[in-house]
């Protein structure tokens, strides 16, 4: 469905690097993840496979057409909210729907069903102003203007920042059932813990793809043991957990400590610590998440 | 105060570094200045006249020559009937059309009078006014040269004559640029620091660090002060630039002491950057301080006498100029500019400016205080 | 214990924009030294009590005093003793690092002496030393917000208020910040913070959850997931949110 | 066909939304030629003058009597003392000074020849010419009226017609120009702001994202403004018709469609600067700075033309409101039909159609 070869992007006369050599393709019907912090590429992505942007070098297509000569093509297919799309901050949010439908071609009545779901629960808000709608209900109405048009392909960059855990969630069941109508869809988020609901994710940084896999292959290939250690005082756990000498990483994740050791001086750790005279201290070996694979890859 | 010496540390610093809004800052009323007075010469001459001379006898190639020779008019078409030179005014081919009856010699000795028919496109009607005055007084004077030269029969009763000296104070060489440069220098130091001040509290808004200097136990009319007065600092360099500018291409130097001059503008920028600084208080976003300023602006423009005067406004027009600062800075500007004026001389004007001044500034601070 | 004394003690604040009432009798403590959450879903009332807190609005009703200053007529006082790190930028992009420290010292009353002093601590601390003279827009975003964080404790507050401070920052320069945190807590600082990383939520001594305007629980993030029976924040803070009335504010 | 009326009416919204634009847009047209027609003129009236009479003879208090009389002067006071003049002259408020010699009654009654001075101050050289000639004209008619008494021969009269404008007023020269100046700045303003607006807030990357042409996208953009405009256009009619007494004396018709033509090509201008603009702060100063300037400088209402140096009239051909304001001049003013500005429409036809086809084509599909 969408395929990129090689693709490169420079800005100010190739002062900064955007995008350096890549390569993946996404599949019909799949729901793929662009992963990765603000700055590593993934908007420039999006505009060079929306056609707003040339690539440096390499060559894209999406649904089959090429992004450069058919852009005709690719326009009347895609549906795309860009990062800081912040829609008509002074129409309502009917007018807001109302008029991306019709640029689109189309009504909302014509494609209510897609977008039913969604639209079900900002329509109290209908004749509010977008400007004074919520962080979560603005990424609603945003992806509703832009599927109204039953797009092919959906692109969705960072549609979830700033948004609460359950608007979160919600939206996420929502792209599920997209998909489920056949919409090819690429997301972008900031937050590693959304990356379980895509199908493949790629893993970016700096212009890089560090990885791209699905999920629980990404999570099988983590190279060594993942402990988590906890303690109730965490902090200070951190800092003598730093201090062993054969840690080969240490992260606070939530109210553990996932550490991974050179060797096998994971051995003598919970001796260590006894040393240290903590009394609540408990180690086990977890399976890693995609936030542990991902600090890993940055370690590289 | 302390603080106050950060904040203009940092306000100096943001503006020094960007090197683009400077060179606009600078360049834009550079060329503006050279380029204003080249165009805005209002003085009236080059009259363009149509001919119709039904008489073509010596008295009226003479009468023709006289009004071409004045400097003020110059012939542009030579037309055979009063309808022709109709069309050629209608045309905008000539600004007036003179109309010599035949025989106009014959009747002139016959009848001791004669009239001339002058028809004038009143359209802009201060030129047309001029244009029918300097005419009158050319044909006063070609009337009393004719009379002395000609052999008056049997009339010997002297007639009496007086002559007029007139004398232009101030300007002899009616050098029109000295009157529009002042007045021109003043308009771009101030839509210069009104625009730029109006933009300085919004694009902290806009950018979200207005918060973080809300939490800071910084005082409101400090924090005021301290966006104020770096652009009155970049204002006195533009001005100075002016000046020198003023100087080197178009000669005019101020008769007046440049302590008075400088005195005074720093008075005015005072109330001027207040105005900005209140317009910013109100505009939540960029676009709207510069529409709002923009309107200003170009109100000021207009109605400060900068082109037109404010004498000959209507008493309402008049009441409402008194409250414009720049009408008030122009009419200063001018008098230490070409009369030399001191502070005596001006005392009204910068009350006033110091009165709008203080209603535009605490004006600022309360609503700049409310919106928080 | 440390977090005997406390800093921030709310009683009943309530703030109404008409008749819309967007924070509801809020009744806390915040201890000294201790690193409190403040969560909640959109348009519950996040931000509505944080910029009470800090002074920037007027209370409708109700109590609250900040590190012993009363909210109502002792605003001046309560600014020089709290910092505050918003979601939007704090920092001048066109000033570099080090004028940026100079600054924000400078305009809370530190002498030169003081800011030369400090700010070299700082660049130590932040490993910026080389960057001292880089303008803050070239700067990438995780060393903006840990630098933006420091600045705002750089007159060494007694609270300091941070709004979704790592947005959009990398996992591993999150860490940094929440070590950075840490670092603050220990020497006394009082860290008031909101997220919408429910794993940072666990990283806090308290937690309160907001809802429809009202502080729906608030306790030790362990306390929490045994009440909810959950294994993590998400969990918990998905329990609570998820029946809100008010999806906007 | 829909697509483009939606959009269009989209924009409407957004402009009736927003008040400062709505100021900008409205406001400022009004206030213009309320300024214009009622509070500006060049006019000389009630010029305060200073006399010196050290004569004190019957001659010269009739001609003070008379300059008093006169709409364009008011005889302020008289001083005792021509020193006291340069006092006087610096606090500003006297334009100019007639001083009568001791001797002015004596030389007339003895020599038949006596002499007056005037004094004007000249720091604004117009004003003084005029307050000049206005005085000299004064004394002339005086010298007239008593040598018509006595007989005088040789008189040559002129009789003045004025034409277009009999009252002389200082509206038939400013209309024309403010709906040049306004329908000018509104129309390139609007555009290039509203453009730039939306790349702003990145709803232009939809927009060209999705299957609407980019060319309804220019002219959905372009629609309202123009819209907006002819409304303006009517407005300033209506206002200076009712008002100021000044009636379009040509064919309506015809003076619409050529404004329609001025506003078509001034909106082209504004498409043009918005396509380099980033930030609306660019598009505005641009089309501030690069507008208004030549509009005012180099259209004619405020300077004629012809007193420039030779460059600047060359550049002034290149000023679409130059030629617009001629148009109105003749078909509004003088009643002129097509035959009189047929040359005047070509220059702004071509204009429009050049700046369209060159806005048409750098007009991105991208965004870079």
């Amino acid at each position: 469905m969408i395929s990129l070869s090689n693709i490169s992007k420079t800005y100010n006369k190739g002062q900064i690097t955007a995008l350096k050599h890549i390569s993946f393709s996404v599949d019909h019907g799949e729901l793929f993840g662009l992963i990765g912090p603000d700055g590593a590429g993934k908007t420039t992505l999006f505009r060079i496979l929306t056609t707003l942007l040339f690539a440096d070098e390499g060559d894209a297509t999406v649904n089959g057409f090429d992004v450069v000569h058919d852009y005709k093509q690719i326009r009347n297919c895609v549906g795309y909210m860009p990062g800081k799309f912040s829609l008509y901050q002074d129409l309502t949010v009917e007018e807001n729907l109302n008029f991306f439908a019709t640029i689109f071609g189309t009504t909302i009545r014509e494609n209510y069903a897609l977008v039913k779901d969604i639209y079900q629960q900002i329509e109290p808000f209908k004749n509010r102003m977008a400007g004074k709608l919520s962080g979560g209900m603005k990424q609603k109405l945003g992806l509703c203007c832009a599927l109204i048009h039953k797009p092919d392909v959906l692109f969705l960059d960072e549609p979830t920042t700033g948004v609460d855990v359950v608007s979160r969630r919600e939206f996420w069941e929502m792209l599920a059932r997209l998909k489920k109508q056949g919409i090819t869809i690429v997301v972008s988020t900031p937050y590693m813990d959304e990356a379980n609901r895509c199908d493949r994710i790629a893993l970016m940084q700096k212009g890089v793809v560090l990885s791209i896999d699905d999920p629980a292959n990404m999570i099988k290939d983590f190279p060594q043991k993942l402990y988590a250690i906890k303690a109730s005082n965490s902090f200070q756990l951190l800092q003598d957990v730093r201090n062993y000498s054969g840690v080969d990483s240490c992260f606070a994740f939530g109210d553990a400590l996932h550490v991974t050791f050179r060797d096998s001086s994971d051995q003598n750790m919970m001796a260590y610590l006894y040393t240290k005279a903590y009394t609540d201290v408990s180690m086990e070996i977890i399976t890693p998440s995609i936030e542990d694979c991902f600090i890993h890859l940055l370690k590289d | 105060m302390r603080s106050l010496f950060f904040l203009l540390e940092k306000e100096s610093r943001q503006l020094l570094r960007n090197k683009q809004l400077i060179r606009v800052l600078i360049i834009a009323p550079i060329i503006q200045l050279i380029l204003m007075p080249l165009a805005a010469n209002y003085s009236v001459k080059n009259i363009s006249i149509a001919v119709v001379d039904h008489d073509r006898s010596t008295l009226s190639q003479r009468f023709i020559s006289k009004i071409t020779a004045s400097g003020y008019f110059k012939l542009t078409a030579y037309v055979n009937t009063y309808s022709e030179a109709l069309a050629v005014l209608e045309k905008d081919r000539a600004d007036l059309a003179i109309q010599i009856p035949a025989n106009f010699e014959k009747n002139l000795v016959r009848e001791n009078v004669q009239k001339i028919y002058i028809a004038i496109n009143a359209i802009e009607g201060t030129k047309a006014n001029l244009g029918g005055a300097y005419l009158g007084s050319i044909i006063t004077d070609f009337n009393s040269e004719i009379r002395a030269a000609w052999p008056l029969g049997g009339v010997v009763e002297p007639i009496p004559q007086i002559t007029i000296a007139s004398s232009n104070w101030y300007n002899p060489l009616m050098n029109y640029n000295l009157y529009i440069v002042p007045a021109i220098l003043v308009t771009l130091v101030t839509a210069m620091g009104m625009m730029q001040s109006a933009f300085s509290i919004v694009r902290e808004k806009e950018s979200g660090t207005i918060e973080q200097i809300n939490v800071t136990p910084i005082k409101k009319h400090i924090f005021i002060l301290g966006k104020l007065l770096p652009f009155m600092v970049l204002a006195l360099v533009i001005f100075t630039l002016g000046l020198c500018i003023a100087w080197l291409l178009y000669h005019v130097t101020p008769v007046g002491s440049l302590l008075v001059l400088y005195a005074s503008l720093i008075i005015y920028l005072f109330a001027v950057l207040g105005l900005g600084l209140l317009i910013s208080t109100y505009s939540a976003t960029q676009q709207q301080a510069m529409s709002l300023s923009f309107f200003f602006i170009n109100i000021f423009n207009m109605m400060s006498g900068v082109f037109n005067s404010v004498d000959s406004m209507p008493q309402w027009a008049k009441n409402i100029v008194e409250t414009f600062p720049p009408s008030h800075f122009i009419k200063i500007m001018r008098m230490v500019v070409l009369k030399g004026s001191g502070f005596s001389d001006i005392s009204y004007h910068l009350v006033v400016i110091v009165l709008i001044g203080l209603v535009f500034n605490t004006w600022a601070v309360l609503n700049y205080r409310k919106t928080v | 214990m440390k977090w005997m004394n406390p800093v921030i003690i709310t009683e009943k604040l309530t703030k109404r924009f008409g008749d819309f009432v967007a924070a509801n009798e809020l009744t806390f403590e915040v201890n000294q030294g201790e690193i409190f959450g403040f969560l909640g879903a959109n348009g519950a009332g996040k931000t509505t009590a944080m910029r009470m807190l800090c002074g920037l609005l007027a209370p409708s009703s109700g109590k609250a005093t900040i590190a012993g200053f009363d909210i109502y007529d002792q605003a001046k006082q309560i600014k020089t003793k709290i910092g505050y790190m918003s979601q939007k930028f704090s920092l001048y992009d066109d000033l570099t690092v080090s004028e940026n420290i100079r600054f924000y010292a400078g305009i809370y009353g530190m002498d030169i002496k003081q800011i030369k002093q400090k700010t070299g601590v700082l660049l130590e601390e932040l490993e910026l030393q080389s960057e001292a003279k880089t303008l803050v827009s070239a700067l990438p975003l995780g060393w903006k917000q840990k630098l933006a964080f420091s600045v705002s404790i750089v007159h060494d507050p007694s609270i300091v208020f941070l709004d979704e401070p790592t947005g959009g920052v990398d996992p591993v320069t999150r860490r940094q910040f929440w070590d950075l945190i840490h670092y603050a807590s220990n020497r006394g600082v009082t860290v008031f913070v909101t997220t919408h990383y429910m794993d940072e939520a666990e990283y806090c001594n308290r937690v309160s959850i907001m809802v429809d305007g009202v502080i729906a629980a608030l306790d030790s993030p362990a306390q929490l997931k045994q009440q909810y029976t959950a294994t993590n924040m998400e969990d918990v803070f998905y329990e609570l949110a998820r029946h809100a009335k008010r999806k906007d504010d | 066909m829909k697509q483009l009326l939606v959009f269009v009416k989209k924009e409407f919204i957004q402009v009736f939304r927003d008040r400062s634009t709505l100021l900008l847009l409205f406001g400022l047209p009004i206030a213009q030629i309320v300024l214009f027609g009622f509070a500006l003129s060049n006019e000389i009236k009630d010029s305060k003058v200073v006399v010196v009479d050290y004569s004190k003879d019957e001659v010269s208090s009739r001609i003070i009597a008379k300059i008093g009389a006169s709409k364009y002067f008011d005889v302020e006071r008289s001083l005792a003392n021509a020193d006291q003049l340069e006092a006087a002259f610096k606090k500003g408020i006297i334009k100019s000074a007639i001083v009568f010699p001791a001797s002015f009654a004596d030389d007339l009654l003895h020599t038949n020849k006596a002499s007056i001075q005037i004094i004007a101050d000249a720091s604004d050289p117009n004003l003084a010419t005029a307050v000049t000639a206005y005085l000299t004209q004064i004394i002339n008619d005086y010298q007239i009226q008593s040598g018509r008494a006595v007989g005088l021969p040789l008189q040559i009269i002129p009789e003045i017609h004025m034409l277009y404008n009999p009252e002389l007023k200082g509206a038939p020269n400013f209309v024309p120009g403010v709906m040049a100046l306004v329908l000018m700045l509104v129309c390139t303003m609007m555009t290039s702001v509203a453009i730039v607006k939306e790349k702003e807030l990145g709803t232009m990357e939809v927009l060209l994202v999705s299957p609407f042409k980019p060319l309804y996208i220019i002219i959905a953009k372009l629609t309202p403004n123009l819209i907006i405009s002819i409304v303006n256009f009517f407005i300033i009619l209506l206002l200076s018709s009712i008002f100021l007494d000044l009636h379009v004396q040509g064919s309506l018709l015809l003076l619409t469609l050529d404004s329609i033509l001025f506003i078509l090509t001034s909106l082209s201008i504004g498409l043009w600067l918005s396509i380099g603009a980033q930030t609306q702060q660019a598009a505005m100063t641009s089309s501030l700075m690069g507008m208004m300037l030549p509009t005012l400088l180099l259209t004619g209402f405020m300077f004629p033309i012809e007193n420039m140096p030779l460059p600047m009239q060359w550049l002034s051909n290149l000023v679409p409101s130059r030629w617009y304001f001629i148009i109105v001049k003749q078909v509004m003013l003088k009643g002129l039909g097509i035959n009189y500005v047929w040359k005047e429409t070509l220059i702004l036809l071509g204009m429009c159609i050049l700046l369209f086809t060159i806005s048409l084509r750098k007009f991105k599909i991208r965004l870079q």
